[in-house]
């Protein structure tokens, strides 16, 4: 093998992965939408709570929404309490999640940056750095000699049109394989019983009063004691079958790759004035994410020139980027709620557990949201990470505002 | 007594690069313009002149008035230029004109500049940082649009087969010019621009 | 990247429009008299259906005026473009295909 | 080295002229108009990459872009990683090396300069081979606006692979003649070395325009090396072709095996012979021509075998003329060699069971498993596609407006077809554009077509050899073998995006131009099912990768964004200002003297104008202006506080919320006249304001008769400040009594200078005694040195942002944005007597009601004072309770609030700050904790004013 082999480093697959069962006419708890959050849920539901009379019905293929479009950063410096507890409950799980899962999920604890350029963006970021320290979250605030030892192609001259004048750095935050974490969690809970159904998209619901007694789908009508929404980006069509109001909107967000270089990126750069966020993946791609496209869209696709710029940012932070090449792109659907936090617990119908709003935050709190919401729907009650995200925040006032937080929420 | 007041041009220090292209593109900065933005809503407005030109209505066009031009910016909103009306008086006029049908006007003469971009690799120019069909049968004179030049807005007005007029916020005279003359450098040499 | 039909300055790239959510949306009569639920909807509800979907955008790099439009979410096809002052588009165009039912 | 493979003529390349490149340390020669690949196999080199992950050694397997293997490094004349050898022009001094897997980067920035350019067309062509040019001529006689992209070095496509001819000639004539006379159609643009990637809506492609790479070191530096299209197009006409399919079986990856087609366009193209003996191996008749054509050029064909159990009567006949040899129902079922193919283990194929293999000896291969349609631009336009059972390929399922798919892109492979269909695909886009057709267009006569026998879908060879497929390559770059497909399907996996990610196929540089069909039938076949049912995964743009700096064309150093500078710009410069970014705009931080650090500067700028008088250029405010009748209605309704009762003359401060309460933005309003306001609001607000109160004028109070305006540049500003500053304004405005009597506070003057008209207002943003000055800004210059020289005997000291937010600080003034975050009302501030108690309503009085904001402990502005008198507390520093112990408790730790901005104060003679803090406003008097680095410092709360809290001194 020659010296650089970084497809060799990647693990051998499980010999299986999960069942292609035929749904049943009734489970305990129906769990709608199978991609990292759903499938979290189930894995939890039965680990935690020894419930397995569970379906998670997917209307694609598993793992096939922003679980496997989205950039795999992890990491929990979020300004807030509530937002941090949650973001650090799951990356305390990441961080046992290879065994748990007896899966192979390549999750890099290589460190994240989010860079400042202006005078703002370091008062955001010291504040933020300060709120995770006393919330015994790991942050520092790095100067931009120190960005560039943990960052050397960093552009940290100071003649650049908004010179990097430090960065938060989360040593403990990084990367993970996003299909590989999506098939551990759905590997796991079809070995447990749970049923893993694909192709299966629901058409409707059958309520009773203040509860909802089933599902109807593209492969027939099915019972549930319990309902979980985990549809990111199309809550909205599920709730509007439940004729439930849900603040969120959903919008395209694009990412693309590179072709696979030798290593040149140790860590995570993200920058929220010069708007870019990137990682070099395991087998050498680059991995970036571009800005969220402005209006609603359910396509899977946003506008070409939301990548220009992102590439014109690239290479304004990383020189060096200037002749890599833009393999792919794609894009996923991002549900968006009014205070950048996600919407999770209980809704007007007693059992129907809501997860969405996660905007771009999704995957790295994948772990940390599936066990929460196991916990809320198996004791009926939102579990304290979850208590401060319910809806009724929108009525009182008492939002967990990420906006102002600075940190690029992605 | 003082002496009288200087006028200082935002572009005054990229004349020089201006001046030395040659041929194939031509960029120069019109001196101070003055300008006005006139609103008023065209029910109002009727058989209204200003400088003895109608207001025009078709969107994307402008017309001579005076010494200046009447561009249409909006279903209720010009902008009309005069290199040789003092601001204020300007202002005064058009006030004088538009308060009886419930318009009105104000004094923009210095948010914006006026740069004259010409030569046979002019439309080139524009094409790279400009979105419009500038196709010289479709975007021809006496045609307007506002649009992004680049990165700046800006409102570009064609005088003639290859002479077209920008105007552009004060505060992105800079950006502008530094981006024309970028644009324009594979044009530099007439030996460089077939 | 759309050609956007705006209803005074004709088609323009998607890039010289800013997007201004849900369309008819009026601003209560008296806020005052609102329950704090119903103030709550007036603030941070919209609709979000995949489908058919009235919305506003502003010509903002154009002529600065805000328009409406009939645009389906999943095919980002802009069905048509209309003014501020034109009728309220009909449930039954705006039930188009995708259209989900609450 | 010599070219020893070259053929002693023929081919497009310029034998005239040679030059020299270096590959793997080696130097080579070649000529103009070679490939890097052609060059290196006419050298007889066809290893030249070894594979990423198993490091087996690969070679140049096809002639352009949908080669899966021949991967390079270039070194010189700069580094790029990762191209095909069979897409890289050959110019004198390239240095490139093959890969070993990853490219590498240059440590140093791309010099090169990039753009792009916007074209509108009415018939955008796509390829420029026989169909396409056809197209392309169709829709430039109707006169139509066209343009013809391709992604080769010239026009002709697969017309100058082969032997075609055309009206009896060579068809390269009348490629020619097709595009010269496409030149001389002055509504016709034709780029060749331009790859149209993307396609998306309304017919918007972008197209990446490769200008100088052939050219290498000589390439003119002030021309763009690369150009990105932007093309807006009415019709789309995609005429891209088919890329051949190879067929997988064991050892399928070794140097010199290569695509059929390949290896004809090496010959025909390059004047190259791929090598010397050569085994066919083919499941249809195209390759046929490959192997007649070789042979002529004196390759000897050891045998073309043919998987077909009848082959093809016809082209067999012609091998047999030839002394070919043909193996009918036989496949090649291995291979033998090491960096070079020696022989192919070819065997018969009965009911899917492979016999005995015998060895042919040869030094290439040649493979052809049928053709796949280039459908990438109809897939990008979410164009369906349709499994086409006999061509075992997927074609456009479904008719889409504005596009038409022609030729062997549509699965068309006669060439007199291909061109009739060029032309309907034009003429039908023509007719959709209401452009009338030219008089019927003549197309060349090519020779009737062979009816060629009916080709087999085959897409692997079983593997007899017991390693159960593990060396049958599906994609050769990343090492996935037929034995990963079977482990997919065996690990549960149905939809082909799960396969594609398990085995990572089709993931590659090549995108699976190859090997994606190949891994759609083989799954298939793996799961017993249609391919059609498998179906493929999406074809994504780009088509072909595309450099970032291509894509960040000029937004590149100093234009990446763009930098706003006020009138006065130069002044501040040459006065040796540092600068701070606010938004896009420079703004002057402070003014260093030599050998100050800026807190030298700042303590010095604020002393001047506590004691003196100071000048600042406040140009960068947004400003407003707001006419009409119902002026004063719309204010009302915006800003918290009452503007109505204004009286013309006066200035007043005011402060706007969003519809959920939150303070937006704040700033003075002039009343200029009863139906005439000046609106100042912060430099970062400007654009925001203004397109908010358009939104509620437009779109929800349409009837309110108001016109708004931006004068932001329009508009210089000076605030000149300071107990001296009555005298330096009163001194260079003789005309204007600037006693305060006559010009009060918050009130505001016209008068003219030299018969300029200039507005003066007593408006204080630091509590000092203060007139800002308003000029049209083409005599900003001008008025401040005016000002600055009047100013010289109160020693006028001019200042920047970081003074202005220490005079604003010392007096409880927030900065939006800073003090700030959108979680805070006017009432946090302790603004409440800004929030008008008799207005019914404004935007976002009702928030104000909601059950948070009635709560105690919300967070309210206050200001600190560290007990030390010493530390100066980093802004951002979280508030704690205080901590008798003087020690941290574990995590988590309740926090009170933040520091939101902290100075140091000449005027106190000691740092303080102000901040956010829970009940903040109970809290005064209390001492409270901020950790500082490992320390907690003891702070005392106070009133958000610390200076002049009877505001005694603005009146002077």
């Amino acid at each position: 093998m020659s010296p650089r082999t970084p497809g060799a480093d990647l693990p051998e697959h499980p010999d299986f992965l999960w069942r292609d069962p035929e749904p049943k006419r009734s489970y305990d708890v129906v769990v709608i939408g199978g991609g990292g959050h759903g499938l979290a849920t189930a894995h939890y539901l039965a680990k935690d709570h020894g419930i397995t009379n569970v379906a998670v019905l997917e209307k694609g293929w598993l793992g096939g929404g922003n679980m496997a479009r989205n950039t795999t950063i992890i990491r929990s410096n979020y300004l807030w309490d509530e937002s941090s507890a949650i973001y650090e409950h799951a990356l305390q799980l990441w961080e046992g999640l290879e065994e748990d899962l007896g899966y192979p999920i390549l999750f890099s604890q290589r460190g994240v940056l989010n860079l400042a350029h202006t005078l703002q963006d370091v008062r955001d970021s010291v504040r933020r750095v300060e709120a995770n320290k006393l919330n015994g979250v790991d942050a520092e605030w790095l100067e931009p000699d120190e960005v560039r030892k943990v960052c050397p192609i960093v552009n940290t001259s100071t003649d650049i049109r908004y010179p990097v004048l430090g960065a938060t750095y989360q040593p403990r935050a990084g990367i993970a394989k996003h299909d590989y974490v999506a098939w551990g969690f759905a590997r796991r809970a079809d070995e447990a019983g749970i049923d893993l159904i694909q192709d299966c998209e629901v058409t409707g619901f059958t309520t009773d009063g203040d509860r909802v007694t089933g599902v109807r789908t593209t492969r027939g009508d099915i019972a549930a004691g319990k309902v979980a929404l985990c549809a990111a980006g199309h809550t909205s069509v599920l709730t509007d079958m439940l004729g439930i109001r849900v603040p969120v909107q959903s919008h395209p967000l694009q990412a693309l790759v590179s072709e696979l270089l030798e290593p040149v990126h140790p860590t995570v750069v993200m920058s929220n004035a010069v708007h870019v966020y990137v990682s070099q993946a395991h087998k050498g791609e680059l991995v970036m994410g571009a800005g969220v496209d402005s209006y609603n869209g359910y396509g899977q696709r946003g506008a070409f020139h939301v990548i220009e710029r992102q590439m014109a940012a690239a290479v304004e932070l990383f020189p060096v980027f200037a002749r890599a090449h833009l393999l792919r792109t794609w894009g996923g659907i991002v549900d968006t709620s009014p205070d950048a936090s996600p919407i999770v617990g209980r809704t007007p119908y007693d059992n129907v557990y809501l997860n969405c709003g996660w905007g771009t935050g999704g995957f790295k709190a994948t772990p940390g949201i599936g066990s929460a919401l196991a916990h809320t729907i198996a004791h009926d009650e939102p579990h304290p990470h979850i208590a401060p995200f319910t809806l009724d925040r929108f009525v009182t006032g008492a939002l967990v505002d990420e906006h102002g937080a600075a940190a690029v929420a992605h | 007594m003082a002496d009288q007041l200087a006028r200082t041009h935002p572009l005054e220090a990229w004349l020089p690069a201006f001046a030395e292209l040659t041929g194939a593109v031509r960029i120069d900065a019109e001196p101070f313009v003055s300008m006005a933005v006139l609103r008023a809503a065209r029910a109002t407005t009727g058989d209204l002149r200003i400088r003895g030109t109608a207001l025009p209505t078709a969107p994307n066009t402008w017309a001579p008035a005076g010494d200046g031009r009447l561009i249409w910016l909006g279903p209720d909103e010009w902008l009309l230029t005069s290199p040789g009306t003092a601001p204020e008086a300007l202002e005064e006029e058009l006030q004088t004109l538009l308060r009886p049908v419930g318009g009105s006007a104000a004094d923009v003469s210095a948010q914006r500049i006026s740069l004259r971009l010409g030569g046979p690799q002019a439309r080139q120019v524009l094409a790279k940082g400009c979105s419009i069909d500038l196709h010289p049968r479709v975007f021809t004179a006496g045609q307007s649009t506002q649009t992004a030049l680049g990165q700046a807005a800006v409102v570009l007005l064609a005088l003639d087969e290859d002479e077209f007029a920008v105007l552009v916020r004060s505060s992105f005279a800079g950006y502008l010019a530094s981006w024309l003359l970028d644009a324009s450098l594979e044009h530099a040499d007439p030996a460089l621009t077939s | 990247m759309q050609l956007i039909e705006c209803p005074w300055c004709g088609p323009r790239e998607e890039t010289e429009f800013s997007y201004g959510g849900q369309a008819h949306v009026p601003y209560p009569e008296q806020p005052g008299e609102l329950s704090d639920e119903q103030w709550a909807h007036y603030v941070f509800y919209r609709d979000n259906p995949k489908g058919r979907f009235a919305e506003r955008w502003n010509h903002n790099t154009g002529c600065r005026r805000w328009f409406n439009a009939i645009r389906d979410t999943a095919t980002y096809r802009f069905e048509r473009v209309y003014r501020l002052d034109d009728p309220q588009p009909s449930a039954t165009e705006l039930a188009g295909p995708r259209r989900s039912t609450s | 080295m010599t070219s020893t493979f070259r053929t002693p003529e023929g081919g497009r390349v310029d034998r005239s002229t040679t030059v020299e490149f270096t590959f793997d340390g080696q130097t080579f020669p070649g000529h103009p108009g070679d490939t890097l690949a052609s060059a290196l196999l006419a050298s007889g080199r066809h290893a030249i990459a070894s594979s990423v992950k198993l490091g087996r050694p690969r070679g140049i397997a096809a002639a352009w872009a949908e080669d899966p293997s021949g991967l390079v490094q270039i070194e010189e004349p700069f580094p790029e990683p990762m191209l095909l050898a069979s897409t890289v022009e050959l110019y004198d001094g390239l240095v490139a090396h093959g890969l070993p897997g990853q490219g590498r980067l240059a440590d140093v920035p791309d010099s090169a300069r990039y753009d792009a350019m916007h074209v509108h067309v009415d018939v955008l062509v796509v390829g420029a081979g026989p169909a396409g040019l056809a197209a392309a001529l169709t829709a430039a006689r109707a006169g139509a606006r066209v343009a013809l992209v391709d992604e080769h070095s010239e026009a002709g496509g697969s017309l100058l692979s082969g032997t075609d001819r055309l009206d009896g000639a060579p068809a390269a004539g009348w490629v020619a003649a097709a595009v010269a006379e496409l030149a001389a159609h002055p509504e016709v643009l034709h780029l060749q070395r331009t790859t149209a990637f993307g396609l998306y809506d309304d017919g918007f492609v972008l197209a990446l325009q490769r200008r100088t790479d052939h050219l290498g070191g000589a390439a003119p530096r002030h021309e763009a090396r690369q150009r990105v299209w932007r093309i807006r197009a009415r019709q789309v006409v995609v005429a891209t072709g088919a890329h051949e399919r190879p067929v997988v079986f064991p050892d399928n990856d070794r140097p010199g095996i290569m695509l059929a087609g390949g290896a004809r366009t090496f010959l025909h193209r390059y004047g190259v012979r791929v090598g010397s003996e050569a085994v066919v191996f083919t499941t249809n008749d195209s390759a046929y021509d490959a192997a007649l054509d070789l042979h002529r050029a004196g390759v000897r064909v050891a045998a073309v075998v043919d998987a077909r159990p009848e082959g093809s009567p016809l082209r067999a006949e012609e091998c047999r003329a030839a002394g070919i040899p043909v193996r009918t129902g036989s496949v090649v079922a291995g291979t033998s060699g090491g960096d070079r193919i020696t022989a192919a283990l070819v065997a018969p194929l009965a009911d899917g069971e492979v016999g005995r293999a015998d060895e042919l000896a040869c030094d290439v291969l040649l493979v052809s498993g049928g053709w796949n349609p280039a459908v990438h631009l109809f897939s990008q336009a979410r164009g369906r596609l349709r499994y086409d059972e006999v061509l075992g390929a997927f074609l456009p399922g479904e008719r889409l407006d504005g596009l038409a798919v022609v030729g062997s892109a549509a699965g068309l492979l006669d060439l007199a077809g291909c061109l009739a269909d060029g032309r309907r695909g034009a003429s039908a886009a023509l007719t959709a554009l209401g452009i009338a057709p030219a008089a019927e267009v003549r197309l060349p006569t090519a020779p009737e077509p062979v009816v060629p026998a009916a080709p087999l879908v085959l897409w692997r060879v079983p593997d007899a050899s017991g390693a159960e497929g593990s060396t049958s390559f599906v994609d050769l770059q990343r090492d996935a073998t037929v034995a990963d497909l079977a482990r997919a399907a065996g690990a549960g996996l149905r939809s082909m995006e799960h396969v594609k990610r398990f085995t990572t196929i089709g993931t590659a540089h090549d995108q699976g131009k190859t090997s994606g069909v190949l891994a759609s039938g083989i799954t298939a076949e793996l799961l017993g099912v249609p391919v059609q049912d498998t179906g493929t995964t999406t074809f994504r743009p780009p088509y072909t990768p595309v450099a970032f700096a291509a894509l960040a064309g000029r937004d590149r150093g100093r234009l990446f964004d763009p930098e706003r500078v006020t009138a006065l710009h130069d002044w501040h410069v040459a006065a040796g200002a540092v600068f701070e970014d606010v938004g896009q705009w420079k703004r002057p931080r402070y003014y260093p003297r030599a050998g100050e650090d800026m807190a030298a500067a700042v303590l010095r700028e604020c002393a001047a104008a506590r004691s003196g008088v100071g000048i600042l250029d406040g140009s960068t405010l947004g400003k407003i202006d707001v006419q009409g009748p119902d002026a004063a209605v719309l204010l009302d309704r915006m800003y918290t506080n009452l503007i109505s009762s204004l009286k013309v003359g006066s200035v007043r401060y005011g402060v706007m919320c969003g519809v959920d309460g939150m303070v937006i933005d704040d700033g003075t309003v002039l009343r200029l006249a009863e139906d005439r306001f000046l609106l100042l609001t912060t430099t970062g607000g400007a654009a925001k304001v203004l397109d908010w109160l358009e939104e509620w004028v437009q779109t929800e109070w349409p009837e309110l008769r108001v016109h708004l305006a931006s004068v932001t540049e329009q508009w210089s500003t000076f605030p000149v400040v300071g107990p001296r500053s009555r005298d330096v304004v009163g001194a260079v405005f003789p005309d204007v009594d600037v006693s305060n009597e006559a010009f009060p506070f918050m009130t505001w003057r016209d008068t003219t200078l030299d018969g300029v008209p200039v507005r003066l207002a007593r408006i204080s943003f630091s509590g000092e005694l203060a007139f800002e000055v308003y000029v049209n800004a083409w005599y900003a210059v001008a008025v401040w040195e005016r000002l600055v020289e009047a100013g010289a005997p109160q020693g006028i000291t001019p200042y920047g942002t970081e003074t202005m937010h220490v005079l604003r600080a010392e007096k409880g003034y927030p900065i939006i944005g800073q003090d700030t975050d959108g979680t805070v009302t006017p009432h946090d501030l302790g603004m409440a007597w800004a929030v008008s108690k008799k207005k019914p309503d404004f935007v976002g009085k009702r928030s104000f009601a909601r059950v948070e904001n009635q709560n105690p402990l919300r967070k309210q502005l206050v200001g600190l004072l560290p007990v030390d008198r010493q530390t100066v507390l980093p802004e951002g520093s979280q508030v704690v309770d205080f901590l008798a112990d003087g020690r941290l408790p574990p995590p988590p730790v309740p926090m009170l609030g933040h520091v939101t901005s902290s100075y140091r104060s000449a005027e106190l003679a000691r740092p303080f700050a102000l901040a956010l803090v829970k009940g903040g406003r109970a809290r005064i008097g209390d001492t409270v904790h901020v950790p500082v680095g490992g320390t907690l410092v003891p702070v005392e709360v106070t009133s958000s004013v610390l200076v002049d809290p009877e505001g005694a001194r603005r009146d002077g």
